[in-house]
């Protein structure tokens, strides 16, 4: 008797749950979330909202290295609805027909690092022509060195390409059966261990730093518009948190449960000349936009998808930009936002 | 006098002789360590290990990845090799359904967990269902495969007795096939062992991330944390080879009418 | 048309997309260059890892002290992944063909060694004496005798260590290679192409079919004094 | 002589069934890739409650024969009825004593024994007893949680037997059955057969190379030849039972016997006609 | 009587080996948790290039004792000397025929009669003739392709025997080696093992539960008794060989030894004296 009316009352359109994935790792144990995913947890703010409309949160943790794939496929599958990852992957599966979009970004970017074994003198990525270089192909960085070697005028097909999965990367760098490895964060740590030196980074150019949002199913935030604001603010909230200067410290322990600990994050995510701040900005942004645009483009001039994504389908900052207001953040962070749908 | 003394040579400890190869692994492995520079990297001392070990007893990580581990591979390889046993015994008892089933369980064997995960992603989701269903997976095969084996080895001689005897499906199955078959679907229990733990510890990389030792262990390996690696490994060895014992032992016992050699 | 409207025709791809993408590694040379390469790893590490297994089982189950010294440390090791030790290989085998072969033999050494310790140990003792009457010497004891009292569990082991090998090529191919049908099928799965993921299943399993279509000949043939 | 029809015999209860009647029965091995005939042409009536010995060189056909009769091979021409009945697959009514003892390695005696009760709706106790009463019988008393590899030889074959008596079956197919049994357990056991077959009543076709033993349990024994294996003699036993070993009748009849087993071109050396595939 | 020492008997190779000495054996199995004595203070001497028979009722032990002088145990007390040697392992000198035939299953009669070759030093085929000879000898011409299982009992127990033979071991153990055969086949290689054994010289000890074939046999014939295994008897055979399977002297012998075999209280019964596992 209940289904026969189609349901007026917003509590019955609700969904029983929503699924936020997030890059995650294992601390003590158990599951820590990577980045702002961890302090909306943190906050606890998220779940009580959901839960005074009778929602429940889930939080699936995805493992570093299969995250794109899994994440994609929970989009496919419509068994996640939001999910914090990297440009490539949500990419590829926009372009492959899961419908999703971007509704926060997650600040500036990853750093790439480009890092040579101990005792090769080398000064610059032309220094390994011929040399050998590993990489984990189709994971995001790919697209940095893609765009480092396109600035010099090379080509991939100039180095003796390993494709090795980050482990076997550093353990062979250490071994010095590879030259050097072009990769994440975690070179500094290796550069510490004493495995070989960085001689390169996206901290000299950061628009081609890897950039990571919250990406949400669209499907979802037309049904739920209301939800999805909430989630929203909630990741706005975690980011404002995040900036703050006194919660710095904070953060960086938080962040230290993944791979790499404190004082390597310090490195990683000291500042080229701008604020603390910046590393947190939801908005979305003219530089954001444009990094989708660039990475819709290599993608598909380098046959890596199949079709090519016009961005303006794939970035929706109307959630971001409504919860800034909301919030009473307007100008909080300082990129110039977007205005308006991207069209 | 010689009553005692002979006692005591049959408690000989002739087993510490399997102490051997590993402790002199470990000597090697320490001298290696102690050579610096790139094999430090890939050897650490074992003082480091013995560190880690009472740091990660203490903080209660240990306990828990070992006990989610330990937890999902019994699991496994009770349903796996459970179920895995069931489709053996129908496989090996009726020849249709051999027919039916066997082409696809030996093509289905045969294809790397990595073509299935996105269908088993998608059906059971990303969580420990799908992580249990890949153990259970890994403990299915080989006791499909031996138990059915066995089946088939039984002897006709001994089926014409049953006939004799007018034994009924049910009755030749308990009374002669099953036990005629059970040293094959032993060995099949001993490989099951293996691969839940492999798949155990290699599943944990696969869906998300949780407690556990493979999780623990790759993570270590992106921190360049050897000394936790090897603490795991010491576990998953250890823990495998008290499980071997014991199934073991339960197989000595209702094995124990076979003359064989001792 | 798939089967299953239930599912996003994203992730259970149809038969059309898969043949499609079929018709596509193909005339690319794609596949042909990936199942060469992994075809050539995996019958070499198949080959060393079983017939090493082979013979350590047979040395494990036939001597004590055999027994005794690397009994425990087998069946310790026997459980333990490769996972683990991928930094000291890497360090020891550097990251070219021989580390991969080392993890595939690696991976089919072991369920041959049990199959083998296992079984024999299981051989009933009066073959054991019939041959030790006629001072049979080892090799024979072996060919003639415990190989063919457990062809159908050891090579239940050797079926099982390919399906091993297999995976575990896969899973080397993820660690280290550019090429190779697992790398094809990780790549297609990075990129969302499930159809190759797809394209990637059917041939190992029918590869895989084929070949353990063989060993079930080699059984029949192996076993033909029960029927003959 | 003063034959006495055995259901004349004091104590021997008379059935009325029992009635083995094998006709023409033809059957042959694939061998290689040739045909081996194994049994031609090979008829035998048996009337209810009698005592058949059959004689006859080694692979002639004996065993093959029996298993014919106890359904455990159907592939062959002719017919095998039980009281008219067509024989076919296996039945409680028949009974086998194997000429390999085809114990199961993984029960005790015991179980072996109560194996053969597995289908008799008696309770249980009554099967206890009846095995335990078995093992004695064949005098394996002690050994009831014996596994069969720790039994000699002659044991085996003696819990064989046992087996296949507990079920009192009405027809009893014994192949050789006392083969590896010392002089003297094969008398007591040659005794006790024949007490519970005049006891019974039931029909019992026994295998043996024991012409005497053939001789002194029968009502008739059949000699038989090989290549392929047929009847070349059936010899009446016309004495009641129990008989005297020493009787000067049995002693001819035994010398008649080994008389004919003895006569055969090439005996020592059975050269066997190893006929091409053809459908002839 | 005209007892003639076989090593005068016309054709009978003496060789100055072969002497088997067993002194003061003790055997126990472990039965359960109990100890089973199977032999007790078990000594017998036996002459290069005799022939002892062996007679006793079943379970008494012989088995056990021809697996002991093979080397196939040796968790037993006392001494087991081959010329002197004490006996540890087994060795090509000292062939055994099992009670059951154990043939390998997978191979064909030829292969499994070739496999006791495998380790004697001669050409392939000279090998191949030996088997071939041997396959003749016990009259399996035809069947040399043939697998065990498509043997008849006792087509399989002569393979066994061609197996041993094949091997011409210095001394020769035969559990039961007729035991499974007709009356024809049996004279037959009787016939042929007493003229391999005078041709040979070899010691030959053999069991058997037919107590003419042991006395026409036979230079000795050893009668046991149960529990535990020991020698009550020994009867000296003084005829020349071969001997007339007639003679009123064998017949007087036999008599004698059955006597001794029935003599035995409960022999129907052996009743097995299960000691406490204490260490006594
Ligand atoms: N492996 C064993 N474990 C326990 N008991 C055994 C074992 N082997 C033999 N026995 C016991 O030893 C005794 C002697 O056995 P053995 O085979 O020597 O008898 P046997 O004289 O050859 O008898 P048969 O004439 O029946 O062959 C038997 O009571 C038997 O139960
Ligand atoms: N499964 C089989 N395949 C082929 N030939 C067989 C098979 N079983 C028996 N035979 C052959 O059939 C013939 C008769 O065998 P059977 O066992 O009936 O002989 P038998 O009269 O019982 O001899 P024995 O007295 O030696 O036991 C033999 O020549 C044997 O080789
Ligand atoms: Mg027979
Ligand atoms: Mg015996």
């Amino acid at each position: 008797a209940c289904g026969e009316k189609p349901a007026s009352t917003p509590a019955a359109k609700l969904p029983a749950a929503v699924t936020i994935a997030a890059i995650s790792y294992t601390y003590q144990g158990k599951p820590t979330f990577n980045g702002l995913s961890q302090v909306v947890i943190n906050q606890g703010w998220l779940e009580g909202e959901l839960k005074k409309n009778g929602v429940a949160l889930n939080w699936l943790p995805v493992p570093t290295s299969v995250g794109g794939p899994l994440i994609n496929e929970g989009f496919a599958a419509k068994r996640i609805d939001f999910a914090g990852y990297g440009d490539f992957p949500a990419l590829i599966a926009k372009s492959g027909g899961v419908d999703i979009r971007a509704i926060t970004s997650s600040g500036q970017g990853n750093n790439a690092y480009l890092i040579v074994r101990k005792g090769l003198e080398a000064k610059s990525i032309e220094d390994l022509k011929g040399k050998s270089l590993a990489i984990h192909r189709g994971r995001p960085w790919e697209l940095t060195l893609a765009k480092l070697l396109d600035s010099k005028g090379l080509k991939l097909s100039d180095f003796k390409i390993y494709n090795l999965n980050p482990q076997a990367a550093y353990s062979a760098l250490a071994a010095g059966k590879v030259d050097a490895v072009f990769t994440l964060s975690e070179a500094i740590l290796q550069e510490d261990k004493g495995a070989g030196t960085i001689i390169w980074s996206t901290k000299s150019n950061p628009e081609w730093k890897m950039r990571t949002g919250l990406f949400a199913r669209t499907e979802f935030t037309t049904q739920n518009p209301e939800l999805t604001q909430t989630v929203v603010n909630a990741y706005i909230k975690a980011a404002h948190w995040a900036s703050q200067p006194e919660n710095r410290a904070a953060f960086l322990e938080l962040a230290s449960r993944g791979n790499n600990p404190t004082s390597v994050l310090e490195r990683d995510y000291a500042n080229e000349g701008g604020d603390w701040n910046d590393h947190f900005s939801p908005i979305i942004d003219q530089g954001f936009v444009a990094h989708f645009d660039d990475v819709s483009k290599y993608t598909f001039e380098n046959k890596l998808v199949q079709k090519e994504v016009a961005t303006r389908n794939f970035i929706d900052p109307t959630f971001v930009n409504k919860g800034i207001d909301e919030l009473g953040l307007k100008g909080f962070w300082k990129e110039t936002p977007v205005t308006g749908p991207v069209q | 006098m010689t009553l005692k003394t002979l006692n005591l040579n049959a408690f000989k400890p002739v087993w510490l002789l399997g102490l051997i190869p590993p402790v002199l692994f470990l000597l090697w492995w320490d001298h290696e360590a102690a050579k610096g520079g790139a094999n430090a990297l890939a050897f650490v001392s074992l003082a480091q290990v013995s560190q880690a070990l009472a740091d990660m007893l203490a903080s209660g990580e240990l306990g828990l990845s070992y006990g989610s581990s330990l937890g999902r591979a019994l699991s496994g390889l009770l349903i796996g090799g459970g179920i895995g046993t069931l489709v053996g015994i129908a496989m090996g008892l009726s020849k249709p359904v051999e027919w039916a089933a066997s082409p696809i369980y030996n093509s289905f064997r045969q294809v790397p967990i990595l073509g299935w995960l996105p269908l088993i992603g998608l059906w059971f989701g990303s969580g420990d269902l799908s992580k249990l269903i890949i153990v259970a997976l890994s403990a299915f095969y080989p006791t499909v495969l031996y138990t059915f084996e066995g089946l088939k080895q039984v002897e006709a001689r001994l089926l014409d007795v049953g006939q004799i005897y007018r034994l009924n499906g049910w009755q030749t199955f308990w009374r002669i096939q099953w036990p005629a078959a059970l040293p094959s679907i032993f060995t099949g229990l001993f490989q099951a062992l293996a691969f839940t733990w492999i798949s155990t510890i290699g599943v944990e990389l696969l869906f998300s991330s949780g407690a556990g030792l493979g999780a623990l262990m790759q993570q270590a390996q992106l921190q360049a944390r050897l000394d936790i690696v090897l603490v795991c490994i010491l576990f998953v060895g250890l823990t495998g080879f008290a499980i071997n014992f014991l199934i073991k032992r339960l197989s000595q016992h209702v094995l124990s009418w076979r003359s064989i050699r001792a | 048309m798939t089967a299953f409207k239930l599912f996003p025709p994203e992730v259970l791809v149809s038969p059309t997309a898969v043949i499609a993408a079929f018709g596509e590694v193909i005339t690319t040379g794609e596949l042909q260059r990936h199942l060469s390469e992994s075809l050539t790893r995996l019958a070499g590490g198949f080959t060393i890892g079983a017939s090493l297994g082979l013979l350590f089982g047979l040395a494990l189950a036939l001597s004590k002290t055999v027994e005794r010294l690397f009994g425990p440390t087998f069946q310790a090791l026997r459980q333990v992944p490769v996972l683990a030790f991928i930094p000291m290989l890497i360090l020891l085998l550097g990251i070219d063909e021989v580390f991969k072969i080392v993890i595939i033999a690696k991976a089919a050494f072991f369920p041959v060694a049990l199959a083998a310790y296992d079984s024999v140990k299981g051989v009933p003792k009066s073959y054991f004496e019939v041959s030790s009457l006629y001072r049979a010497p080892w090799w024979v004891l072996i060919s003639k005798i415990l190989i063919p009292a457990t062809v159908p569990n050891i090579l239940a082991g050797v079926r099982l260590s390919l399906t091993r090998a297999w995976l575990v090529l896969v899973a080397a191919e993820l660690i280290v290679a550019d090429s190779g049908l697992g790398q094809m099928m990780e790549m297609g799965r990075q990129m969302f192409r499930l159809d190759i993921v797809m394209v990637g299943v059917i041939v190992a399993g029918v590869i895989g079919f084929a070949l353990d279509r063989l060993f079930q000949l080699l059984q029949a043939h192996a076993l033909r004094w029960k029927t003959a | 002589m003063d034959y006495v029809p055995h259901s004349q015999i004091p104590g021997h209860k008379s059935r009325q069934t029992g009635a083995v009647s094998l006709k023409g029965i033809k059957k042959q091995f694939n061998f290689k890739d040739r045909e081996l005939k194994v049994l031609s042409e090979f008829s035998l009536d048996v009337q209810p409650g009698e005592f058949v010995s059959i004689v006859g060189p080694s692979g002639c056909g004996k065993s093959t024969l029996l298993r014919l009769i106890a359904g455990l091979d159907d592939t062959y021409d002719g017919t095998i009825t039980l009281d008219g009945q067509r024989v076919a697959g296996t039945s409680l009514e028949r009974g086998l004593v194997f000429q390999d003892h085809r114990l199961f390695p993984w029960m005790t005696l015991e179980d072996n024994i109560g194996l053969a009760l597995t289908n008799r709706n008696i309770p249980k106790d009554a099967k206890a007893k009846l095995v335990a009463d078995h093992i004695a019988l064949v005098g394996l008393k002690g050994f009831e949680k014996a596994f069969p590899h720790q039994l000699s030889g002659g044991m085996a074959q003696r819990a064989a037997i046992a087996r296949s008596l507990v079920n009192e079956p009405k027809v009893l197919l014994l192949d050789e059955p006392f083969g590896a049994l010392d002089a003297l357990t094969r008398v007591h056991l040659q005794t006790e057969l024949q007490r519970i077959w005049l006891a019974q009543g039931s029909t019992m076709i026994m295998i043996t190379h024991d012409v005497e033993e053939a001789l002194y349990l029968g009502d008739r024994v059949v000699v038989m030849q090989a290549n392929p294996g047929r009847i070349t003699h059936t010899v009446d036993v016309n004495l009641p039972h129990p008989r005297d070993r020493a009787s000067p009748v049995l002693h001819k009849l035994k010398d008649e016997i080994l008389a004919e087993l003895t006569h055969v071109p090439e005996p020592s050396n059975p050269v066997v006609r190893l006929i091409k595939g053809d459908d002839q």
